[in-house]
């Protein structure tokens, strides 16, 4: 499998140095693996900070900036961060009003971010976590290792971070936080597998007349795979997996999301084809981002994400934000 | 240095050196065959990061040598869980430092005294993951080999016999982790697909405690 | 080959539907394939209509809005549209103050706005047109097309936009417009080529071991094919091929492109390796934008677009601009 | 309707609306080939571009069929351009509605005088593409099957021989490409490595005026 790196093991800093070039907005200390908005710490505003594996660009350092993150530490490829990565980032965007961690679900960022945080109260940080596990495709629970954070992460990081930057204290960022993952759901589709740097191939092998159903971000195999589908019935199949565990009782934000191999006139194609199965289903829609926002590498395929937003949630959305991947309403 | 114990004589700082250089390089070895594991139930990438954990716990320790065998291991640990991320970054990191703190400031241990720590060790990563035996993770390689130890050593073996009754057990509790269905970490998410793969990071636990029996049979321990 | 459709012949359709769905500040046509800026014609502005194939993707649609492009029309997936896109764009965007026309130099284009400026002019619109013809792999202008017009559209579109949003006449926005074409030069490379929904699989063939430099971005091969380079010797060669052709004499605003499947993580890699070459070079950078901006569909690869930017193209690079595929400083 | 014109009769509008079927019906079937053509030193839509342009003439020509050869010829050029888009779209539009304006509203032509528009259509091709022949285009085609033509009716040949000359000129121009390297469209990107395949254009560019061979023939024109 052909990459446009250098080798394998320089992929994360590689990259660290390209957005210290391209982002001159942002703090990247390269060695330590933060990334930091400028001028951070904020006077009196609470810090956000999230972190995950590297590959699922922009997702988190693309997030950094006005109204979303104030920092992202990024671990090796499909690999947590090191907990000495968020107690620096937490140190470093702490005003005394205290940061957030916004954790996905998985074992390994729990872990990591679990020892970031003891690490940080032990130097007078005060903490708060929020986890997000909107991933539908993770059934039972009581056999898993929970739910993963999948999609609803972007909705996390913009509601919570323009909350922060209006000023609101820890435990309400902390609180809307849960309220958006809670209200959130995601199901995704692998047309492909992904290839990380490190293996230089498939992490699986998905013969050319089938695709995966209920996928992660990981380059992990689905649930379930089955003979190739047209974009409108995997648009069926993905909204429905979602209405099944939630009832929107409230017009919903949806994010339509790219793997990362997949074009985006493709990927509006399946927009058009989430909108018709909302309406079929009586479901209205507030507001739709059509994107590359949660990527799993060079992965073909798509996520939906529902959010159910009350009005309060939808202010918030809409309230500005300018970061690398996600810019409006300044 | 004590380079080479007589049978049966205590573990030193030495030994844990010599097992973190073993260790080391048999990871280094067994690197793309772990992450290979690690592909159709996982994410591919348990090689890369135990490369990575045991490449900066090597040089570390090198840099500093500490001077007990809970030191060594206390040192490994907090590499493991500053370099390696994952899953298995903190659950090894926390094996090894709850292992090494158990064995508190002594300059040589006995084999026993090692064995508890080993245990110590094991309920760590136990509470910490929340995982049980039977779910298909390193623990069903890890405890095994602390029981199998611990009946070599009461029925009266040395050292160097005990490991390699702890690194046989590790063995064959990590094949037996094939046909299990995953509970825990990212396996879990495939439910039944999962079943008919060997756990990586049980794999690479049997790789660690084989690392053990290796360096006391080198010693002669 | 895999795609996210339904068939192949609703491909643009679907799409156009989907960009209705997603962005309620565009007026879209579904059926004669126009995209309009809401609220257009604007009293006393120049419009700004661009267009060519579809699977560019943001270009040229997700351009259109504040700041940038008035209209877009698509054609049919690499496939310059029909003439009478253009003249409706015209017809709906004209306030009084004229359209430009902005074309990237292929035949099919060229041809394509050609007749449609001789329809809008005879209903009365005054009409400036640009090519943009900055892909430097193209030499030997005598012997073929001439150059092709890649990524420095962007750069057109954006500072053209700019200059029309402050109430530029359309000589001064066109002449804009060709002094950013002038200052601009890009050069493509390809991992994969990539595949047309129309032909169900790639367009060519590009063994596992190999690259194609010097390629577009309409899935044709390229003018080379040498064994895999890293990401550092592509920056070399790529940003040399530019330079040996512009010697900026100010500083460059640089893109970083990626075509469409090549993950963000390894195209700020290569941003930082295009840097280091800059460097090198003693080129100052000004700005640097990295990211997916005029893509081949599902094609690995990269491209970089060098423009030289005076203060007052830096000025109107930096303008506020806020559509769906470029937003900031609004 | 003059539906079966005997030898040498004049070409009127069913002929050409015959021709314009006859066509439809070949480019939907050469769809796939002229496309894959496209690949190698294109941009692989040649044929979905000649197919969707045909459909609509078709359709446009079925619903409201005009009453002159010359009109048929200029709303198929119409739909064409309107329809097609790419370089061919203008092109084919352009060779089919100067051609068609050349008969202006003659009910039915002579064969010569159907030679001199379709030399007018291929000259608004050149003067609009800027190509010469030799440069790998369906100029490639269209020029030798317009001389051939010539040459023929100049010996005396009827209608379907002539147009059957015309159509063996144009298939020796199409494989007469493959040599050649591109000098304008999307091929002359390529360079030397334009050089070995059969241009799309020419081998489209073949097909139609096989299919007015073709109509001739069946016509026993
Ligand atoms: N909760 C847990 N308890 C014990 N071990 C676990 C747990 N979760 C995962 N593991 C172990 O970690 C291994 C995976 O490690 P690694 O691939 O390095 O991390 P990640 O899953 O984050 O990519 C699994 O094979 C399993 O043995
Ligand atoms: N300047 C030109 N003059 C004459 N014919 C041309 C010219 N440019 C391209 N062509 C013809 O058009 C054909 C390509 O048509 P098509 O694939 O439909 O359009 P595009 O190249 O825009 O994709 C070429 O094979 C060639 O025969
Ligand atoms: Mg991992
Ligand atoms: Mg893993
Ligand atoms: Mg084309
Ligand atoms: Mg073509």
């Amino acid at each position: 499998m052909k990459m446009l790196i250098n080798v394998p093991e320089t992929v994360v800093a590689d990259a660290l140095r390209g957005i210290a070039a391209a982002h001159p907005d942002l703090v990247v200390d390269v060695e330590h693996r933060v990334i930091v908005r400028k001028g951070a710490p904020f006077e009196g505003k609470v810090g956000l900070v999230s972190g995950g594996g590297s590959g699922h660009e922009p997702l988190h350092g693309g997030f950094v900036g006005r109204g979303m993150l104030t920092a992202a530490c990024p671990g090796e490829v499909f690999t947590s961060p090191v907990p000495d990565q968020m107690a620096r980032a937490a140190a470093a965007v702490d005003s005394g009003a205290g940061v957030l961690f916004i954790v996905k679900n998985y074992t390994g960022d729990v872990l990591n971010f679990d020892m970031a945080a003891e690490l940080a109260e032990d130097e007078g940080v005060q903490i708060a976590k929020v986890l997000v596990n909107d991933d539908v495709a993770v059934v039972d629970s009581l056999y898993t290792a929970g739910r993963r954070g999948t999609g609803a992460t972007l909705f996390v990081e913009k509601i919570a971070g323009a909350a922060a930057e209006e000023g609101a204290p820890l435990d309400r960022v902390a609180a809307l936080a849960r309220q958006v993952n809670e209200s959130s759901r995601s199901f995704g589709v692998a047309l492909t597998a992904c290839s990380t740097p490190a293996k230089g191939g498939p992490t699986f092998d998905l013969p050319d007349g089938e695709l995966e159903l209920g996928i992660g971000i990981h380059g992990e195999p689905g649930r379930e795979r089955r003979p190739m589908m047209t974009s409108g019935e995997i648009a069926d199949f993905s909204v429905d997996a979602i209405l099944e565990d939630l009832r929107p009782d409230a017009p919903v934000l949806a994010l339509v999301n790219g793997m990362g191999a997949t074009p985006l006139l493709e990927l509006y194609g399946f927009a058009a084809e989430v909108h018709r199965v909302l309406a079929e289903r009586k479901v209205p829609v507030a507001r739709t981002l059509v994107g590359n926002y949660v990527t799993s590498l060079d992965m073909a395929g798509c996520s939906v994400t529902l959010c159910q937003a009350d009005e309060e949630l939808l202010r918030l959305y809409d309230a500005p934000v300018e970061t690398p991947g996600l810019s409006w309403g300044n | 240095m004590n380079a080479t114990p007589p049978d049966g004589s205590p573990i030193d700082a030495a030994f844990v050196r010599r097992w973190l250089d073993t260790a080391a390089t048999v990871v280094e070895r067994e690197a793309a065959a772990l992450t290979e594991l690690d592909s159709p139930i996982g994410d591919a990438d348990h090689g890369t990061n135990m490369r990575r954990g045991f490449v900066a716990a090597r040089t570390a320790v090198e840099q500093e040598p500490p001077d007990t065998p809970g030191a060594v291991l206390v040192a490994v640990g907090r590499q493991l869980i500053s370099t390696v991320g994952g899953a298995s970054g903190p659950l090894y990191g926390t094996l090894l430092r709850r292992a090494g703190k158990q064995l508190g400031d002594e300059p040589a241990v006995s084999a026993a005294q090692f064995r508890d720590a080993l245990r110590a060790g094991v309920d760590g990563v136990a509470q910490l993951g929340g995982a049980a035996p039977g779910d298909k993770t390193m623990l069903d390689a890890l405890f095994p080999a602390v029981d199998a130890m611990s009946k070599a050593l009461d029925g009266g073996s040395g050292t160097a016999d005990a490991l390699a009754a702890a690194a046989a057990a590790a063995d064959e509790g990590a094949v037996a982790t094939t046909p299990l269905r995953a509970r825990k970490g990212r396996a879990s998410y495939l439910g039944e697909r999962s079943i008919g793969h060997q756990d990586p990071g049980a794999t690479s636990a049997a790789l660690l405690v084989t690392a053990f029996a290796d360096t006391a049979r080198e010693a002669g321990a």
